[in-house]
């Protein structure tokens, strides 16, 4: 059973120095506001799961709380480079960043293994590829029935996944709708997991394409209205696209970077930017 | 500055331009797209306003039949599931709708090609005692070649993009001959065509080897040649890009224009 | 694109003696018309792939049309023996019925690796069960990463799925809901499908827990109310419990079933039952 | 015909109804089941109306937390997917929501049932010359055997279903011994109990093999012994069912009546 929990004292319970954490949403529904919150906290030594470590994870990396990233896809999306995550795989700064790294339909399929209670996926995948040859967590194996050779992705099981929602009731049930990704798979995959919502409700009245994941497979739901800006939450909020496109700038100098962290998260510990 | 009437749409559109026509085109005969953000976007939006009005655009975010009825900046944009035909989970699009073999038309780009359309989208060897560069990475591309029915390759040209070796292969286009996608059990026919700004290689049907196939009006194959990383070989008959007629340019300008959100 | 059909001349067009077919929807959404038009057709030496064969599979291995069922759970859902299936098995009335016995959790995975393009999938199944040893259709796969033994099914790819759902749009785009069970994997596990629904309508408004398959994956949508009947469609209709508990006493007698069969199936080609 | 005051509502209950209450009490702790249709689905549905309010239902047809009003016939009752706090593919319960290890309690019924608790559900052996009984089948019984943290069996008791030996393994229970489990990877503890009309079966936690741990009220151990078909050894102390209580058989009776379209 999910306990609705203040942000801060859910983060500083369900996350830990050294956890595998993934923060999922595909473009839509991402985190942020969580992220953020570890920031402040300064939960280190992490390993980062996400497909796409987009601008949340650039912020978390160049905080120097990562450890290792586990991903597939590492840019600003429609905008450029990730300056954070370049800089500390280029240069180890501010520090080193080890990685695996996949195919989306690697990651995906990871997931998927998870939150099946299975040791490994198949996939037609990675074929004629240098991967395999730099993660220990691709591999083959043959099918038993027709022999051919296909590829095998290692269970992707983080400690904690967090992931945001439009709406949970109050006794913790979560619903989702929208471009929903892989937060089902990353949520159930998981040992523990956090949910911000933009609201929390009385009654989850039914939604077109609308997911619910039941209160006994999440650990704490945190009421965060507007907490995967600059992401989107469909239904309440658009994407905040001028922060993506600034976010290059902000990210390509050290130095402003840093300044935008001290200003934006740590200055203004308790209060998310809108 | 004028020119024969049937080139004047090609001077009027920029180079840019006809690299996204062409990509539209290349779109003939397909039901479905695989549409990553950027020029596969425009290209795939634009045909189907233009050639392929019921061509179905599928992004990876997990919209089936997407209309956006401008260039969304992200895969993910809100738009993409709201006038989509169907919204799956990102498991379930890159299992039953890309690897099911769903896909007819995939588009990669690539920070690297080489001759045989594999690509290099990871990291950049920048020398000895200097870091590699690093590179997005995968994505959905090893999966999108593999899988779509064909695959277009879109780059502009030079010898930066257009390399004798790549540093690191991140997605196998036809490895290194035409036997290598069959023997590795790749289901679909790989590259098919590289568009460029300055025109198209296609595969050499017996080789696999890319070579000149189309030149942009006004582009010579001498300087074509000196943008490639390899020595280039022309197919028998290289023909000319027909320049874009006027419906499909003011069309790409009017999406391009709102865009709205663009880069 | 899927066709605008009548309901004889697509299972006609779709469905041929000796096909493998897949006629599923659990419980809910059970495509009877179309099976009492294969009745009419005498479309005969089939395969027919199904979790649950139902009173559906029931009347078609009863009418003499089924050489082979591939199945996990052959019973009349809280009502007892499917008699049809029982006297085929143990007598070999009318004709001999060959087996290949999954469990549910094995066939639905059959079906979404014969969607997902592999040859097989993975599961943690039938460990210390007889079943493996009646079917080649069941092997074992050891994890590249972990070593653990873990049991694979073959792919299912039936020649032809059919299902019904509630409404298509006139373009032949499907939309169902409620307990939609494992259609979407057969519908893109088969080569063919056909979709009968409750009506076509001119525009698919969302509806939550509605799930659509494109008109590009169906080659054949009938109009046809009430097809799912005694099934039940969500939003149009109620399960017939009744016609379940009165076919225990119709199947058990060979003859009072193919006086049912020349009455309500044969007697009166063209119409339904309602 | 009057009895001590305590036994007053067993001798009102039948022994159906001693199984059902005793089914229900087994879900103590519990907080999700996975439902099938008869027995279990009266059981389950008792529970979440008197010991165990906050119970999860999960029915295989796709309904997580179903809340029907009356009995359900089959698995795939409109009223389960209406009611239900969530409803998903069956691939989807299959793989994540069972193997994935999120059920507390399965419920199996048994055409055969052995000293180890291995069910057949499969055939039934009618000797040679005789064409072998042809049963359902396993249905999703192997893998809810395999995954839920723990199995109750129910079934009543006669020698025609508790048996020496099983015509064939249609699910495995505990195999041949306590450590077969473990052994073969089964995730879950396997049967915890073994709930018939004459009183509940239990592990012997040291050989795992079924002995008799409690009784109906007015049952002997000679009656249970008759009606198993291997020589049944009880535990150390054989305990008496506790009769129904007046909620208890209330509840149960009204659920029934209510059943409505009950076979």
């Amino acid at each position: 059973m999910a306990d609705i929990r203040d942000l801060r004292e859910a983060v500083g319970e369900l996350i830990h120095d050294g956890d595998t954490v993934a923060m999922e949403g595909f473009t839509h529904l991402i985190p942020y506001a969580a992220a953020h919150e570890v920031i402040r906290q300064g939960i280190t030594d992490l390993t980062l799961a996400r497909m796409t470590p987009d601008v949340i994870y650039d912020q978390l990396i160049g905080a120097g709380l990562v450890a290792k990233l586990v991903f597939s896809w590492g840019g600003n999306p429609g905008v450029g480079s990730l300056h954070r995550f370049r800089d500390a795989v280029e240069h180890g700064w501010p520090r080193p960043l080890a990685l695996d790294e996949h195919s989306h339909a690697g990651m995906a399929n990871r997931y998927v293994a998870g939150a099946a209670g299975l040791p490994f996926a198949v996939l037609r995948g990675y074929l004629g590829s240098d991967m395999p040859s730099r993660s220990d967590t691709i591999a083959t194996v043959n099918c038993p029935f027709t022999g051919e050779e296909l590829a095998a992705v290692a269970a992707l099981n983080p400690d904690v996944a967090v992931i945001h929602a439009q709406r949970a009731d109050r006794e913790g049930n979560v619903q989702l709708w929208g471009l929903t990704g892989v937060q089902k798979e990353a949520a159930l995959a998981a040992r523990r997991v956090l949910v911000t919502v933009e609201e929390i409700v009385d009654e989850l009245t039914p939604v077109p394409g609308g997911s619910t994941l039941p209160t006994w497979v999440v650990d704490a739901v945190a009421e965060v209205p507007g907490g995967a800006h600059p992401s989107y939450a469909a239904g309440y909020s658009t994407r905040d696209n001028a922060y993506y496109r600034a976010w290059d700038a902000v990210s390509r100098d050290r130095a402003a970077f840093t300044a935008w962290l001290d200003a934006e998260v740590l200055g203004r510990a308790g209060a998310e930017r809108r | 500055m004028s020119l024969p009437h049937a080139a004047t749409g090609a001077a009027e559109a920029t180079p840019d331009e006809l690299m996204e026509v062409n990509a539209a085109r290349a779109l003939a005969g397909a039901r479905t797209c695989f549409v990553g953000i950027g020029l596969p976007s425009t290209a795939a939006n634009l045909a189907r306003r233009t050639t392929q009005p019921g061509l179905v655009l599928i992004y990876e975010s997990g919209a089936i039949g997407a209309k956006p009825t401008r260039l969304p900046l992200s895969i993910g944009d809100g738009e993409l599931a709201d006038t989509a035909d169907a919204v799956v989970s990102v498991p379930e699009m890159f299992n039953y709708w890309l690897q099911g073999g769903r896909i007819d038309v995939g588009f990669l780009g690539a920070a690297q090609l080489d001759r045989f359309g594999n690509v290099n989208t990871t990291l950049i060897d920048r020398g000895s005692g200097r870091p590699a560069g690093r590179l997005p990475g995968a994505g959905g591309a090893p999966e999108i070649a593999a899988s779509c029915g064909r695959v277009l390759l879109v780059v502009r040209h030079s010898p930066r993009h257009l390399v004798d070796r790549l540093d690191f292969v991140t997605t196998l286009g036809h490895g290194s001959g035409p036997d290598d996608r069959a023997r590795l059990g790749l289901p679909g026919r790989g590259p098919v065509a590289v568009i460029t700004d300055l025109g198209v290689l296609r595969p050499d049907p017996a080789t696999a080897e890319l070579v000149l196939a189309e030149l942009h009006p006004g582009v010579t194959e001498e300087r074509v040649r000196a943008a490639t990383g390899w020595p280039l070989r022309a197919a028998a008959h290289v023909t000319t890009t027909a320049p874009p007629t006027a419906a499909e340019l003011a069309t790409l300008r009017d999406l391009k224009s709102r865009q709205g959100e663009a880069r």
